[in-house]
């Protein structure tokens, strides 16, 4: 069998790689894929205490399908915002759109 | 090793390469194509670990759905995607080592927990997790409430994307 | 008697016995076993999509009043190879431009797509496919590989055409899934699980005579979903000569073709899985698994007839029309006829048998009734609003 | 062993195939490239620029409602399979859940959000 710390391991370095692409990416979509990785590997953890805790409790199950709901809404408005400051500004670079600097 | 955790292996560092690949590449679309594969891999730990529900919801909402938002997304932007130039900004390094810091801290954290190296309990064959969930999801003293806001959540992300993103002319 | 009720067991039993002879473990002896059943009946759905290009060919020149393909051995069954052998010699292109990688993987992905749909048909009473229990989701699952295989390949080939193409179909198939999701939920309501195998064992009456509306929908949302007219935006020849596969050639070319006919024709199994009793037919089902085999093989065909007969009949629809009939017309109908189906199922729940049935085909008929109604004076008063009061006498 | 080896098996399968026969064709078929063969298929004419088309922003529109209703359809399932154990309440937190939603799709088209402009 799989150990736990497997699964634990695997989702560390999936979030510790979506973390690098969110802090490092000059594109904007690009961080939003970044913040995909790390959405998925906290759904990695959440699916495997839940399948080495107690399976009848499906707590776990219940708060990964939630963060199915809120992953659909942050890349439903994350990708609008996206788009409209292309249509404002005319660039995806993160680094320029700096409309709030002194 | 046993075959499981072969499986397993082969799956992980499948996945991990494509996330790698994700936020490495310089052809956006190559990296949403990437991050379908890095999904997908995700679906297969989903079913390695039994949880059939959300291995289908993954390939359902995040393959079917959202890497499609990102492609499209990637082709309204296109003009200005840039394939040429630095991907990364001036202080990725300093990113490069916050997401190490974050992994070494995480890895620590797992290594100092007693629970760690639990395996796990043999999967009862009667139980349904669909229907659990079913219960779980509308029964009073359970998760009724996060199901309802769920949709209100849903609506009001609808209301608002759609709002920002259409073109008034 | 055992090989004709259940063959399977009796094949795998036998082929277990000869493995373990060659001192093979027996869980690497089950995996082979899997392996050498799904291959068979892959391979043996490769041989019928074949012949589904022949009858396709047949059937489409019927309607049009010719006689099809007949020069090639008797009625011209020996087509399709003549056709296969042209695909394999034919010399392969690639655009200049293209993304090797992608462009090479997109009609591998389309056609995996179909395959793997056939994982959870349950094909007879002991030959159940992979017994899923979300195998519904699953069939959605595999469609949205299909989608991606299209973006796929538009992207990839470097043609404006088959961006366009790609791009239109995504849209159409994106679109046409919520109904046809929707529709999925009711069959799972009636069965209360969401394997494909319980919904067949569930079917004592058919499930088209508990939602006949709901059975309507899917079929619109599966036309759209393969991409037939009048559905079919992604290809429309007279615009976008081909659509997202108009670089493809050869084998390639092949490969979205007989992935299109499979698909088809898969679904015409879905439908008669989930709404006319899969494999079951008066108890027949339970004299021979071959016997289900046929039943539930008719009853596709007939789906895909069907579907053949819509495709060549009407025209092809604009895009704005298309996607509009789906966000203002059908979907609103899906989500009202599962709300009165759940709403119906609890009210009737302690019902007589004939009483629940009456009671579900009602409400289907009333939504129905409604839905069209409605449709009718708000399309009178579009009518109206765009050519002016006298047109619409006119018109009636 | 669960049965979503067989599922893996399947895909394996599925993807055996269409390979095998992808590369007979590419074994058996002549290969004799030349730049006029090469260029991009529109009906002849000389192709001008690359590939890039405006994209409409409709179709972006289209893709995000159907996210929210994908998402919202799939939070369904379970509750369907639970439906026939859990009577009357269990149906109208189901059918507020769908009312909640059918204001979204009200309000985009109330707003002409749905149009193919």
């Amino acid at each position: 069998m799989v150990p736990l710390s497997w699964y634990l391991i695997f989702s560390a370095i999936l979030f510790s790689i979506g973390l690098f692409g969110v802090l490092s990416r000059r594109n904007l979509v690009a961080i939003l894929l970044g913040i995909e990785l790390m959405l998925n590997s906290v759904n990695v953890n959440l699916a495997a205490f839940w399948r080495y805790g107690t399976v009848t409790n499906i707590t776990g199950q219940v708060f990964a399908i939630i963060v199915f709901a809120v992953a659909a809404a942050e890349v439903s408005v994350g990708l609008a915002l996206v788009i409209s400051v292309y249509r404002k500004r005319n660039t995806v670079i993160a680094d320029e759109i700096d409309m709030l600097k002194f | 090793m046993t075959i499981d955790q072969i499986i397993f292996l082969v799956v992980a560092v499948a996945t991990l390469i494509a996330a790698f690949r994700v936020v490495t590449t310089g052809n956006l679309i190559h990296a949403a194509f990437w991050l379908i594969a890095a999904l997908f891999g995700v679906a297969a730990i989903f079913a390695i670990l039994h949880a059939s529900f959300l291995a289908v919801v993954q390939v359902v909402v995040y393959i079917g759905a959202i890497s499609i938002l990102f492609i499209f997304a990637v082709m309204l932007t296109r003009k200005d995607m840039r394939d040429q130039g630095p991907q990364l900004n001036r202080n990725w390094g300093f990113g490069a080592f916050l997401a190490a810091l974050a992994l070494v801290g995480l890895v620590f954290l797992v290594h100092g927990w007693s629970g760690v190296t639990k395996t796990a309990p043999a999967f009862p064959s009667e139980f349904d997790a669909v229907s659990a969930l079913g219960n779980a999801l509308v029964s009073p003293d359970a998760y009724v409430l996060p199901f309802e806001v769920a949709s209100v959540l849903l609506v009001a992300a609808l209301v608002g994307a759609v709002y920002v993103a259409y073109n008034r002319k | 008697m055992d090989f004709l009720k259940d063959p399977l067991k009796v094949a795998a039993d036998w082929l277990l016995g000869i493995f373990a002879g060659w001192g093979m473990p027996e869980l690497w002896a089950n995996v082979l076993i899997g392996f050498l059943g799904i291959f068979i009946l892959v391979a043996l759905l490769m041989v019928l999509d074949i012949f589904l290009v022949w009858i396709e060919r047949k059937v489409v020149s019927r309607f049009q009043s010719r006689i099809g393909p007949n020069r090639v051995g008797p009625f011209g069954l020996i087509q399709p190879f003549a056709d296969i052998i042209k695909l394999l010699i034919k010399e392969d292109t690639t655009p200049e431009g293209a993304d090797r990688v992608l462009y090479n993987l997109a009609p591998i992905l389309s056609m995996m797509s179909v395959l793997i749909l056939w994982a959870v048909v349950p094909l007879a009473p002991s030959i159940l496919g992979v017994d899923l229990n979300i195998g519904v989701l699953y069939i959605i699952a595999a469609g949205a590989i299909g989608t991606l295989s299209i973006i796929m390949a538009g992207w990839s080939s470097n043609n404006k055409y088959s961006l366009i193409g790609a791009f239109r179909e995504a849209a159409v198939m994106l679109s046409f899934e919520i109904p046809m999701l929707t529709v999925m939920l009711i069959p799972t309501i009636f069965t209360g699980s969401m394997g494909i195998g319980a919904i067949t064992q569930a079917q004592d009456t058919w499930f088209v005579f508990l939602a006949p509306l709901a059975a309507v929908i899917f079929l619109i949302a599966a036309i759209a979903e393969l991409g037939r007219s009048p559905f079919d935006m992604g290809e429309a020849e007279s615009e976008l000569i081909s659509g997202y596969n108009i670089e493809y050639s050869g084998m390639k070319f092949g490969m979205f073709y007989a992935g299109e006919l499979l698909h088809a024709f898969t679904f015409g199994g879905f439908w008669a899985i989930l709404f006319f009793g899969g494999y079951r037919f008066f108890g027949l089902e339970q004299v021979s698994a071959f016997l289900a085999i046929a039943i539930l093989f008719f009853k596709a065909f007939i789906g895909y007839w069907i579907i053949m007969w819509i495709k060549y009949t009407l025209l092809r629809i604009r895009i704005d029309h298309m996607l509009a009939f789906n966000w203002k017309f059908l979907t609103p109908v899906a989500f009202v006829l599962l709300m009165a189906t759940a709403f119906m199922n609890a009210l009737l729940a302690d019902a007589s048998n004939w009483l629940y049935i009456g009671g579900m085909f009602l409400s289907n008929v009333l939504v129905a009734w409604i839905s069209l109604e409605v449709a009718r004076s708000a399309s009178r008063r579009e009518r109206e609003r765009v050519e002016g009061g006298k047109a619409v006498e006119a018109h009636q | 062993m669960s049965s979503w080896v067989y599922v893996g098996l399947f895909l394996l399968v599925g993807l055996i195939i269409p390979v095998g026969a992808i590369v007979a064709a590419w074994a058996l078929s002549p290969k004799k490239p030349n730049p006029i063969k090469q260029t991009t298929y529109e009906c002849g004419i000389e192709t001008v620029g690359d590939s890039w088309v405006q994209f409409k922003a409709q179709y972006y529109i289209f893709a995000l409602v159907f996210l929210i209703f994908d998402v919202e359809t799939v939070f369904l399932f379970p509750w369907a399979v639970k439906l026939n154990s859990l009577g009357m309440f269990a149906v109208i937190e189901g059918i507020i859940f769908i009312l909640i939603l059918v204001v979204g799709l009200a309000y985009t088209w109330r707003k002409g959000m749905l149009e193919w402009v």
